[in-house]
Formats: C-alpha cells, structure tokens, sequence
C-alpha cells in the first residue's frame, strides 16, 4: 500500500484535491465543508513536501498518466523547480484555510459556503495541476479550472461590496483572452514540432531553429502568460480583483496564482524554447526589462495614493511582479534564482500582508486605510504582523524581502548593469513611503472616538504569524530557499536545449 | 490532387464569407436577441466548416454546445438583462489598433506555417501517425478521436469534466444553488 | 404555455427519441462521432425542452436541482474513480490496462467507464445551469426589453 | 518576400489560416470595443470558435477523411489529434459563457445596468462617496 502511494504520489498530488471538490461540494453545511477541505490541503501539503524531499538531489520524477509513455500520453514531470512552486501553492492553501473560517462566516452568507470552499479547492486543483504537468496542453486544462474557479472566489465577495461582480467580470474577460492567445501559441508550436509534450517540444524545437511561425508562438504565450501574472502593462484587471474579493480569497490568490503564472512562463522559456533562443533573449532584454522597471516604479507610486488598503497591496504586488520578471529577464543563473526564491519570498510576505487586511476588515469592517487610525493599540499582534511584513515588503535586513533584493541586485551588477541595480535599490524606496503610511495611522494617530476594535481570532492570528515567522526565519537563514532556488535556476538551465549551433 | 484542393476551396471561402458576414452584423447589430441568434448561425456556419475539415467529432460538439446550450443560455440572460445594446460612446480606435497588431502578428506567424493540407506536414508526422497506427492495435477503437480522447489523453479529459464542474459550482455560488426563487432582500446584499 | 397542445404533443414526441439518440451517441462513441460529451449535452436538451414546454417547475420535480448536483459532482467522481481503481489494481492512474487480461478489453472498459462519468456530469451539470438561469428573478417584463 | 505573395501555391497553402486570422480579430473587436457586457461574451465566442478552426485545419489532409478506422488499407485520416484538443477547449469555452453570463446577471440585478460605460459612472460615485464617508466602506 505504501508503495504503491509513494509510486502515485505525482498524480495523487493533482487527483486527491481534484477528487476532494465533488465531495465537498456534497457537504451539507459549509462548517463541514471547511473541515474537509482543511485536511486536504493538509494532505496535499504533505504530498509535496514529500515530492520536495524526493527531488531535492536532482533527480527528476516522471509519472506517465494512463501508463501511455510520453509523447503519446500525458506525463507528470516534477523537478526542483516544480516541487518548490507546489510547496508554495498547497502550503499557502494549507495556511489560507485555517485561516478562513472566521473571515468567511463574516463576508460569505451560511448557505453559499459549501460552494465556496468547493470552488477553492477546485482552485488548488487547478494551480497544483498546472505546476506539475509536463504537456503544454494539459497547462491550459488546468489553468482553466484553476481561473474558472478564481472568478467566482472574486466575484463572491460580492456579499461585501457589490464591486466584486464587475471585477470578477473584467478578470474574466481578460483571462480568457489571455488563455485563448496561449493556446494560439501551443497551436503555433504544434503545428511546427507535432508534439505537446514539453520536454519534446524542447528537441524537436532545437532541431526545428528560428521562424517567424515560432516566434509568433512565443509573443502569444507571453502575452497570454503576461495577462495572467499581471505582466505591466497587462495588470488592468488585478487591482479591483484583489481589492474586491473575499480576504482569504486574496491572501491565497496573491500568493499563489501569479507565482504559478510565473513558474509556467518559465518553464515555457527554459523547457521549450531555449536559454539561448535569440528572439526570447531580445524580448527580455528590449521589451520585459524595461516594463518590469516601469512596473516597479509606476506601481509603486500608485500604492501610495491608494484610500484602500488591500488596493495598496494589490498594487504592491504589480511592482513585485516587476522584480520577479527583472530577475528572469536578466538571464543568468543569479537573476534567476532571484526570481524564483523572491517567488517564495513574495507569497510569504504578501500572503501575511493580505491575512491582515483580512484581520482589519473581521475587527473594523473595513479595509480603508483611513479607519486603521490609532488600531495599533486595539489589535497589537496583526498591527505588528503588518509592520514586520512590510519591512520584508521594502526589503530590510532579516526578512526574506532582503534576501530577493540581495540576489537581484547582485545579478544586476554581475552584468555590469548599475543604473538597473540603483534603480532596484531606488523602487523600495517607494515601498517605505506606502508602508510608512499604514505604520503612521496606525501608531500615531489617536483612535476615533468610541471605537470598538478587539484583536482578530487566534485561528486568524496563527496562520498570520506563521507566515510572519517563515518570513523571519528564512531571511535570517536563508541556505534552503536560496540553495532550493539555485538548483532550481541551475536544473532550468540545463534541461534547455542548445539551439542555433 | 490540386482539383480537390481547390473544390475544398470553393466550399470554404463560401462558408467563410457567410461566417465573415455573420460576425460583423452581430458586431454592428445592436438588437441583442438578433446578436444571439446570429451567434447561433455563426456556430452552425463554422460547424459545417469544421465538418468540411474531417472533424465530425468537434463538429457535432460544436452545434450542440454553440448552437444549443449557449444560445440557451445567452436568451435566459436576454430575459434577466434586457435585450437593447446602447450605442458605446468611447472612439474604437484603441480596439481597432490592438486588434489589427494582434491580427498583422497572427499573419506574420503563418507566412512560416506549412502549407494547409499537405500529408508531410510535421503536425501529421510525429505523433498523429503514432496515434492512427497504435489505436487499433492498443484499444481496438474505431473512432481514433475517442480513443485520445478517453485513454491516451483520458487525463485532459478529466480535466475537462472538472471544467464542467467548476462552472456548474460557479454558477450556483453566483446564482444560487436552491432552486428556489431567492426571496427579495438576501443578506448583507446592497 | 397552457394553450399550446400542438407544442406539447410534438415535444412528447420528441423527446423520448432524444433521449434514445443521447443513450446511442454515449454508448457509440467507440464507433462513430460522439462520445460521453455530446451525448451528455443532448441529454440535457431532452429535459430542457420538457422544462420549456412544460413548466420548470415539473421537469424540477423529474429532477431535483439537488440531485442534479450530486450527479453532477458524481460524474467527475466515476472519472477519477476509475483511475484510482487502476491505480489500486497496481497501474498508473487511468492505466486501464490493469482492468482485464487482454489489454484490448481492458483499454475497452475502462473508455466505456470514463465516457459514463463524462456524460452524467456533463447532462447533470447542463440541466443545472439551465435552472440556474431560468430561476433565477423573475423575467423582466416584455416592456423593458 | 515578393515572389512569396504572388505564389498561387503559397497562396492556397494559406488562405485558410488568413481566413481564420480575420474571423479571430473580428471576435476580438467585438469583445475590446463593445461596451454591452452581453455583446463581449459573444465576441469571446466567435473569437473563441475561430481559434478552433485555425487547430482543425492544421490537422486536415487534403484527400483524408474523418479518423474513424475503417477497412481500407489506402485509407488517409485527418488528424485527430487537434480535434481531441478542441473537444477540450469548447467544453472550456461554454463553461466560460455560463460563468460570464452568470456574473452579467448579477450585475444587472445590483447596478441596473450592463453598460461598461454606466458602469463605470456608478462604480466612480461610489467611489467618491466612500471618500466622502472616509472610511466607512461598508
């Protein structure tokens, strides 16, 4: 039995959450339905730490759907890179959900609450899909069911502002049209190689060489990609999103979706078509670095002069989503393993950041940042949670921010780049003043009159401090992330195929 | 050899120029309940195409998913919405200009396709061939579309019911899942 | 709806064939066009038609939402059920090969079975939607139109 | 380039996907450029289906026929292998149409409107009284 659970264990992976949704969706109240979908995504967090574990020495573990071997059939293919994301993806569902008891039971009415944690767990399913598949089809599938989901997670928080509706609406819209440009793209690329099998795809690329047939294939699956993750200047329909959507609904989406979209723009590039395919390296260079910089700053400064405070953070995220694509638009193994522990980095902290707005809207019913006057008396431990993870947000020592700027910036100057390193240096500059603004009204300035505001739930503050100790923990030490995303970077280099001898 | 292709030819730039005269007059019409059934033809129209092209599978999925259910499902939002488009106020240029990028990108892409039809092509190499000559052998089906379609890519399949699902569980977080009309003032609803 | 005898006739007429070509294109999808899908969809239209002919509320009382939600969940359910059964009988998940000696057979099988999920999830999940929207508020009136 | 364009072959060889192309930016149009909520989700169809077209003709074969095994030897079959994907993407697509039109739905019943353009003009007062409020979101 064990054996044979260890030898599935890449397909239990996607197929436990999968077969969990139906089943909890058969749940008669929504407090047994949070229950079951707690312990699956305990589960599922097992599952991949295991995965982690197994693949931490290079190996890579390939699981063959239907016992069809690749091409023919659909392969799971889990290497360092992957493991780390779907470490990232169940252990963010497996804080999100805990979490989410109390702030649902406040923003989501009793009788729609079996729909929504069915809906998140079909979310999981569908981010753990996409991660851990290795055919460029079954990406789509996946990423389908996984924004399919997403919409209607935002759109409930319709039941706190009727907002949600419109932003949901417009996710949709744009999401669609992203996966529709993303399977032009796989359309383009298999109509050149005859294959949809990632790591197939990589050969019969190589073999195949540049044409304007590939190089369309490759806008579409960025630009499809970009919408996604937010790519600047794609990132329309994220802020209301973010803003609108239940807390927990946010606090796991920030953490999680844009990571996914990242990871398979990644693999996309490194897998499929190449480290050195020269189009790809010129649209990084020409096109994503510039945009990652606008991002950084542009976002920034339009965080500053946000009333909301998840809207400030959902900017926050657009100028995160800069660095990340800086560190991969660089090209060299540091930019990369920049990106890839900042996409760790980030979730933890902008997961622990949107865990308390949640905390904030549960005590004050509101998420303006103007009501948090003087809060840091009234809620000391999700005040303090905040302020520490916003250092980890600007980038101050012992947090894990510091730790992705570190290596970002030293990328920078490996390449001789130093106004782009400055430049890095100069964007979280920005991030003090946004956050600086919350420690202001929170600290400094006196509480309204007659304001009644007790500390968030300990079944919301753990699963905060959580997130706040990882943060802290591994922006002290930081061997195992920083060593994880090195062989990650170092993996994703040399599955990429030599092209244009 | 090049006869038939240009009989397949004529059938479609026929097709396609119905199916071109149909999406414009749903893009310039304004009555809704017309855009719907315009839709409808637009999904019968690009059926027939497909079934033109050998894909009698997606063709009898497509007419009763475009034609059936979606068009269903579009007059039960004309019941709950309102049938009159406004006329839009915001200039189209910006549209016009993405889309014809999009659309001179899209050109750029094909001038390196291979050409349509050729029994060479690397789509029809690598692993339709495995699929054509494996099938009979492996599982005995006919219909080698099923058999991708339930075995070899079965996993994309589940997946695709999953799809279903969702939309099923978004509609009911939407809409509700009673069945019951919603009584007039739900919860904390402004 | 009260007075259309002739809509009501042709539409008793009508649908048992339906129903009986939805049975057909599910369990004929080895051999021709068609498969669980479609047959799900034509399913689906069968009691859709029912519902437009003859009231919502008595197809709903053929079909309870709540079991069209079970079946719906159910359908995904065999799917992947089948899968865990291959997996238990010690092949990958969906390796239908484990079903039966003969691999011929056994692949079979296991199409027959994942086909069955597909079209009770997707009838079940059709009907829904369809009730979703059509009970949802009360139509606007002809005026607002 | 030149001696490309006037190609008759190269030409027949793709027209097919031009026609596609076309189909897909009126689609596109439609869904950026109209501001009835209803309308952008029929541009995301026809967008949508002409996606599937493009796919169906980069499996035919000229002189093929549909990949239903039959007993002849010399039989030439399309390729079923983009038909199987599109099977899938329809199915996505109609799950999209549900969720989309759902959510049209629902905003109607809480703005009144499903005109972007009103809408936006609602959600900007809103705004601007949540201002005014300073703070009281809710």
């Amino acid at each position: 039995m064990l054996a044979m659970i260890e030898a599935n264990l890449p397909a239990l992976q996607v197929v436990l959450p999968l077969i969990a949704a139906p089943l909890c969706a058969m749940l008669g109240t929504g407090r047994r339905a949070w229950a079951f979908a707690t312990l699956v995504s305990f589960v599922a967090f097992a599952i991949a730490i295991s995965l982690f574990i197994a693949t931490m020495g290079g190996t890579i573990i390939s699981y063959e759907m239907g016992g069809w071997a690749p091409p023919i059939g659909i392969e799971y293919r889990v290497d360092t890179l992957n493991a780390f994301v779907l470490v990232i993806v169940s252990g963010m569902a497996a804080l999100v959900l805990p979490y989410a008891r109390r702030i649902v039971d406040y923003e989501i009415p009793a009788e729609r609450q079996v729909l929504f944690y069915t809906a998140f767990l079909l979310c999981l399913t569908g981010l753990l899909g996409v991660t851990i598949t290795g055919d460029a089809f079954n990406v789509f599938v996946f990423l389908e069911i996984s924004s399919l989901s997403t919409y209607a997670l935002i759109a409930s928080g319709a039941w706190r502002n009727k907002r949600a509706l419109t932003a949901s609406y417009n996710y949709l819209i744009m999401g669609t049209i992203g996966a529709t440009f993303f399977v032009i793209g796989i359309g383009m690329l298999y109509m050149i190689t005859g294959t949809l099998n990632m790591a197939d795809l990589g050969e019969k690329i190589a073999a195949h060489g540049d044409s304007r047939t590939l190089r369309t294939g490759f806008v579409f699956i960025l630009i499809g990609i970009g919408l996604k993750l937010a790519m600047f200047p794609l990132h329309l329909w994220l802020p209301n999103a973010y803003t609108f959507a239940p807390s927990a609904v946010t606090a796991f989406v920030a953490a999680t979706a844009t990571k996914v979209a990242v990871y398979v723009l990644l693999r996309f590039m490194f897998t499929i078509f190449g480290f050195d395919y020269a189009f790809q390296a010129a649209t990084l260079e020409n096109v994503v670095l510039p945009l990652a910089i606008v991002a950084m700053f542009a976002a920034s400064l339009v965080a500053i002069f946000q009333d909301d405070l998840k809207r400030m953070l959902a900017y926050s995220s657009i100028a995160q989503i800069g660095y990340i694509l800086l560190g991969l638009a660089f090209l060299t193994h540091t930019g990369l393993t920049a990106s890839i522990v900042h996409l760790f980095n980030h979730a933890v902290t902008k997961g622990a950041l949107f865990m308390v707005a949640g905390c904030f809207i549960y005590a004050t019913g509101s998420s303006s940042i103007t009501s948090l006057r003087g809060i840091g008396r009234d809620m000391p431990w999700t005040t303090a949670a905040f302020v520490i993870s916003g250092f980890s947000l600007i980038g101050l020592p012992l947090t894990v921010g510091f730790i992705s700027k570190w290596y970002l910036v030293q990328a920078a100057i490996e390449l001789g780049w130093w106004p782009v390193a400055l430049l890095i240096m100069g964007s979280s500059l920005l991030a003090i003043v946004y956050i600086w603004r919350v420690v202001e009204q929170a600290y400094l300035q006196p509480a309204p009159e007659g304001a009644v505001r007790r500390e968030a739930p300990l079944s919301m503050l753990v699963p905060t401090w959580i997130l706040v100790g990882l943060s802290v923990w591994f922006g002290v030490s930081a061997t195992m992330t920083v060593g994880a995303a090195s062989r990650a970077a170092t993996s994703l280099i040399s599955s990429s195929q030599i092209m244009w001898q | 050899m090049t006869a038939s292709l240009i009989g397949i030819a004529v059938i479609d730039i026929l097709l396609f120029t119905f199916l071109v005269i149909t999406a414009i007059a749903i893009a310039r019409l304004r009555n809704l309940f017309a855009v719907v059934m315009l839709a409808g033809v637009f999904s019968l129209l690009s059926a027939a195409l497909l079934a033109t092209l050998d894909a009698v599978d997606v063709a009898f999925t497509e007419a009763a998913v475009g034609a059936g259910i979606s068009t269903v499902l579009l007059l039960g939002t004309l019941a709950l919405t309102g049938r009159e488009e406004k006329k839009p106020r915001h200039s189209p240029f910006l549209p016009l200009l993405v889309c014809l990028v999009t659309g001179a990108a899209l050109i750029y892409g094909t001038l390196d396709m291979p050409s349509f039809g050729a029994a060479n092509n690397p789509a029809q190499e690598h692993l339709a061939r495995e699929y054509l000559e494996r099938t009979p052998v492996e599982t005995g089906v006919p219909n080698v579309v099923t058999a991708i379609l339930a075995s070899y890519r079965g996993f994309d399949t589940l997946g695709e019911v999953l799809v279903v699902f969702t939309a099923a569980i978004a509609v009911l977080l939407l809409l509700g899942a009673s069945g019951k009309r919603p009584s007039a003032g739900r919860r904390g609803e402004e | 709806m009260e007075h259309h005898s002739v809509l009501r006739v042709v539409s008793k007429l009508l649908i048992p064939p339906i129903i009986l070509y939805a049975l057909y294109v599910q369990w004929h999808g080895d051999y021709g066009p068609g498969g669980g899908f479609q047959a799900g969809v034509l399913f689906a239209v069968a009691f859709i038609l029912y519902a437009l002919v003859f009231g919502i509320d008595s197809m709903m009382k053929v079909l309870p939402p709540r079991t069209a939600h079970i079946f719906a969940g159910a359908g995904v359910l065999i799917y992947a059920g089948t899968g865990i059964v291959t997996m238990l009988l010690g092949d990958a998940f969906l390796g239908y090969n484990a079903l039966a000696h003969d691999p011929v057979h056994a692949q079979e099988w296991g199409i027959l079975a994942v086909e069955f999920g597909v079209g009770v999830s997707v009838a079940a999940v059709m009907i829904a939607l369809f009730v979703a929207f059509a009970r949802h508020n009360p139509p606007l009136k002809d005026e607002d139109w | 380039m030149s001696e490309l364009v006037l190609d008759l072959e190269f030409i027949v060889g793709h027209y097919n996907y031009w026609m596609f192309v076309i189909l897909m930016m009126t689609g596109l149009y439609v869904t950026v450029s109209r501001g009835n909520l209803v309308k952008k989700i029929v541009g995301l169809n026809i967008f949508q289906t002409s996606v599937f077209m493009l796919y169906i003709s980069m499996g035919k074969i000229i002189g093929g026929t549909a990949p239903i095994l039959i007993d002849d030897p010399d039989a030439v079959y399309s390729n079923p292998l983009p038909h199987v994907l599109i099977l899938t993407a329809i199915v996505v697509g109609i799950a999209t149409t549900a969720l989309g039109l759902a959510l049209v739905v629902r905003i109607r019943e809480t703005y009144g409107t499903i005109e972007e353009d009103e809408l936006l003009v609602l959600e900007h007062e809103m705004e601007f009284a949540e201002a005014v409020q300073g703070g009281g979101s809710r």
